[in-house]
């Protein structure tokens, strides 16, 4: 009830859904699909991200074919909706064709836009990613983009019509965390639809911290997947994105260079 | 010849896509898979009908872990 | 399950006691008592800090010895057990006898020792701090010593049989986290003792990075109590202190300078 | 005279520890009270049995919120 | 001689210039011109940008006409080359008019292309940056960039022909030092040419970390000419800008997390 | 000039000495004597630090004898002053003797106190510390404590006489840096003595921060001798420590959050 | 009417832009001096003969500290 | 017998400091360097009265590189 003093509508309104977590999670790294279940169950994520790419031709790894219709299977079975990205696309034009065909493939108008610049550092290219977004915000899609901290390409993205913004806050799996909260909280003032930290958290006070500078949600992938317990860091994001919601919310203490007695000096007694 | 998935393979006259999808051991109407040929994507709904032609290149794709 | 998967014993061992919660509250602060009752059950903390100062005499402020009686009643009424602080004292001899006083107003044997060597910010005073802590473990008190991110003086604190060691992270009330995270983990790895990070935690993702570090508890007083939503920034607390401690047990990534990519490359599509 | 908490005040010959305590409204054994007579603890168990003499600087403490 | 033996050309080559100074100064902000030509040689910089701006009408201020036309006889008695700005553009097409009215005032074909994105924060506007340096690139200009610190923009500047990059290290005037480190050092090594670190420099101590990242020189405006004694504080950063590249060139000790003796143990005498 | 503007006595009064110089170097780590005076000179530095140990007995290396002679002799060609150390005393006892013993070898009064308490960080023990300061005060030493960044323990060193505070930015050797500028600021503000930022600078940025933070002067051994180049970085550091100096008395902007322009928005031309 | 740096002004016949500029007690040829008409830069070299129409929007600039 | 620098030694009977000091390739009154006799330090000014007793344990020290 806290909850509801702090904030009439606890949840996420992202890309016309409403959702009650704030976490969303990749799907890429897990060891097995078990493990993958597990840790959906432990974040309580609702939406969770997959790529498309080449089946594996019979004659190749039998299994292959198997383990990847098994992917849809498990997401299903875990009752969560199905964000397709555009990993791995260097240019606008097979960022589009890539969004398309995901369409087709999971019957769904949202995507998660990926344009890479930079093989080393996986870092977006930002005047391709712009150019990518537009076409497919004209072409009905719901378009998540994955950004720079830069708060001014956030907001030529929001006006070309994308329902989020998804800035890193360090390169895909560095762990690094946020290296630039300044920009985050830049992007929080710059745009009005919702803001989804994606990419560097390492570790649950990152998640925690992406919150408090006023993210609306955070992504993790190899943070949780490639974690030695993957369910036990899924479900420490999990509570760190609600620890720092929470925080926010509550209004912290502003930061001072000296002390404040958490004890009053009134009434204390003279012993000589 | 077709070229499908970056393997050459010889074209069989007159498959359509959704044979050749079937073809690959995947269940009709799979969800998770889509299919490009020469750079555009083929919608579901003309896989009964829209025929491979000699040369294509074609690309089956399907979910997999990511992202 | 998770957390019996991580850890086969999850309860904080402090002082003697076991205990499910990893947050200890300061009462200072709070606007009112029943502020207090409504942040201790949502921190779900098990053990409270109070301080003793002079009763005011008849004729002052009449309600105040009342309240004074009602805080103990709260205290009782929420089932936490009382952890009497040496707030205000400045010489070992002065926190000695103040501990003595709390051990026969509150019949406990715990004390959370603080001798001030600064008023501005009221850091620990090192010699005196020491000397305050032999005696009265020579005393048969189970002493907490409020100390410096000092590694050595940590050890020192133990050698002379503190029961734990509560490092600040900032100076009181200053709300600006923990300045040295890397003297937090020296100390972790200097000491056999729980290490609970005291002062300075301002907001959520400060008590995850606490955790994080290695610290066994953490202990907020001003950073619940003045927050704007006190009863929220407890639970807030509460949810990060548990996020921090699952994230360490699960073994986090490393960081790393580049990307990793979390979608395989292999199979990636050719459109031209 | 005496010194009560750092006012001073009249000295009751013969008064005992317990009696000042009730005297400020405290019950009996009250929890959270505590009492030091010259720099030194006044033990509960002696309450009924001690006498504050003339010039005695008194501190009756009690909880209060801190830390 | 130290510098000749730690790199054999201690010069900066810039836009085709051979310069002994790794510093630029702006020469906004400066209370008088007195100041600023003082300024200058204390920072012993050899490049300076001005502005253009309507020049007022007779009427209005005179001194002012006469003030702007000293303004540039100031400059040429310092020997120093002006380096024009586009400050204060919004649009890639306001900025290359701007840019090519600077070359007819100014007989020069340096340009320090600036395109704004924001009014609050003053941060780049990349596509019309990217856009604009190519148009300025083709016509002929050596285009200096005042871009963000994201390093694919960087390395698309320079495939666009740009002789060097102009990063932030954050907002202008703000004082804020680097904000982002990491992507500086990145921008250092995705681009051949001269890195030069722009907007955000507080102090001595962000100059000389600049240069210790890679960048090949630093740009100070706001830091020198707002602060109490700019002579005093152009001379700190001449001096910051030498530290930090000898540093750099002198291969500073790796970080390690404990410590190594700088005195040997071995010998040490026993006294009981 | 501006230096005198900013401060009639630019010198260092320290340990009743009149120095030009604000770096304090140390002589262990060197790879040849040759090494030592080129960077002695690079440094300018006016005061160098020894340490003492077992004379090598003949049989064994018996250049070393030479050498520790040597030693002198080249510290005595450069003209610096010799600054004892107690590097190596993990009691106060120790430490004491070793002071004494070092006032016999080298005819001084000066001591670099070091009591340490931990063999891995090296950092300094508090309480061995204030004792063996004290005791050595009182035998008419001019001690100069390496102690922690506690605030409150340097006002104690001061209290008992030392006649200036070295506390540590990191562990010795380690090149982090000045982990909690913060305390070193406090420090500053703490004492009237001159403070000397003792142990973890790597590179010139640490050195120039650490005058911006209010030091009087600064101390390096491993960042120059086990540099690549100890000539050049020793050069570094005494242009390092100018430019900090000069930044902190020239008064350095505020940060701000937002931009400030740096070029007037007055005047801007419109061109459509 | 001709508008200069935002300012409505009369127009006068024929004037050419070094006249103008002249007019505004700015040396010939000094430096630091640019003239935009339209939107569009005035080279120097045509400053004696290029005329300025009745309706023209002129900009002439000139440095100023910045940046 | 006598311990120096950690090593046994024979005792030469009324062996001074100053000779001892000789004797390990010292100069007389040589900069940078100390000695130590069980714990105690030995001025210079009595290196020439102060003999070494048996069983002493000497530190001979001197200037290095460090710090």
């Amino acid at each position: 009830m806290t909850e509801t003093k702090a904030d009439p509508s606890p949840l996420l309104c992202l890309a016309g859904r409403k959702l009650d977590s704030r976490l969303l999670l990749g799907t890429g790294g897990f060891r097995s699909l078990e493990l993958l279940a597990a840790a959906i169950r432990a974040s309580r994520s609702e939406l969770v991200t997959v790529a498309l790419r080449r089946l594996e031709l019979p004659g190749a790894n039998a299994a292959d074919g198997a383990s990847r219709g098994a992917l849809i299977d498990v997401l299903d079975a875990e009752g969560v909706e199905v964000l397709p990205n555009t990993a791995g696309c260097f240019t606008a034009r097979d960022a589009v064709i890539t969004a398309k065909l995901a369409r087709e493939a999971f019957q769904t108008d949202l995507i998660k836009l990926e344009v890479i610049g930079d093989e080393d550092t996986l870092l977006p290219d930002a005047p391709e990613l712009l150019k990518a977004a537009e076409q497919l915000v004209d072409d009905g899609f719901v378009v998540l983009p994955y950004t720079t901290d830069d708060p001014v390409l956030a907001r030529r993205l929001v006006d070309v019509g994308c329902a989020a913004v998804m800035p890193l806050g360090a390169p895909i799996g560095s762990g690094m965390g946020i290296r630039n909260p300044y920009n985050i909280a830049l992007i929080r003032e710059s745009v009005e639809v919702p803001v989804v930290l994606d990419a560097g958290i390492g570790t649950a006070s990152d998640a925690a911290l992406a919150m408090e500078l006023g993210c609306d949600a955070v992504m993790v992938a190899s943070a949780v997947s490639r974690a030695q317990d993957p369910v036990a860091m899924a479900a420490a994001m999990r509570a760190a994105v609600e620890a720092g919601l929470l925080a926010r919310r509550a209004g912290r203490i502003p930061r001072k260079t000296y002390a404040t007695p958490s004890t009053p000096v009134a009434g204390t007694p003279e012993f000589s | 010849m077709i070229v499908l998935n970056g393997e050459r393979r010889e074209h069989r006259a007159g498959e359509v896509v959704a044979a050749l999808v079937a073809s690959l051991g995947l269940p009709a109407r799979a969800r998770g898979v889509a299919v490009a040929i020469d750079g555009e994507v083929v919608p579901r709904a003309v896989w009964e009908s829209r025929a491979i032609q000699e040369g294509a290149r074609v690309e089956v794709l399907t979910a997999m872990q990511g992202g």
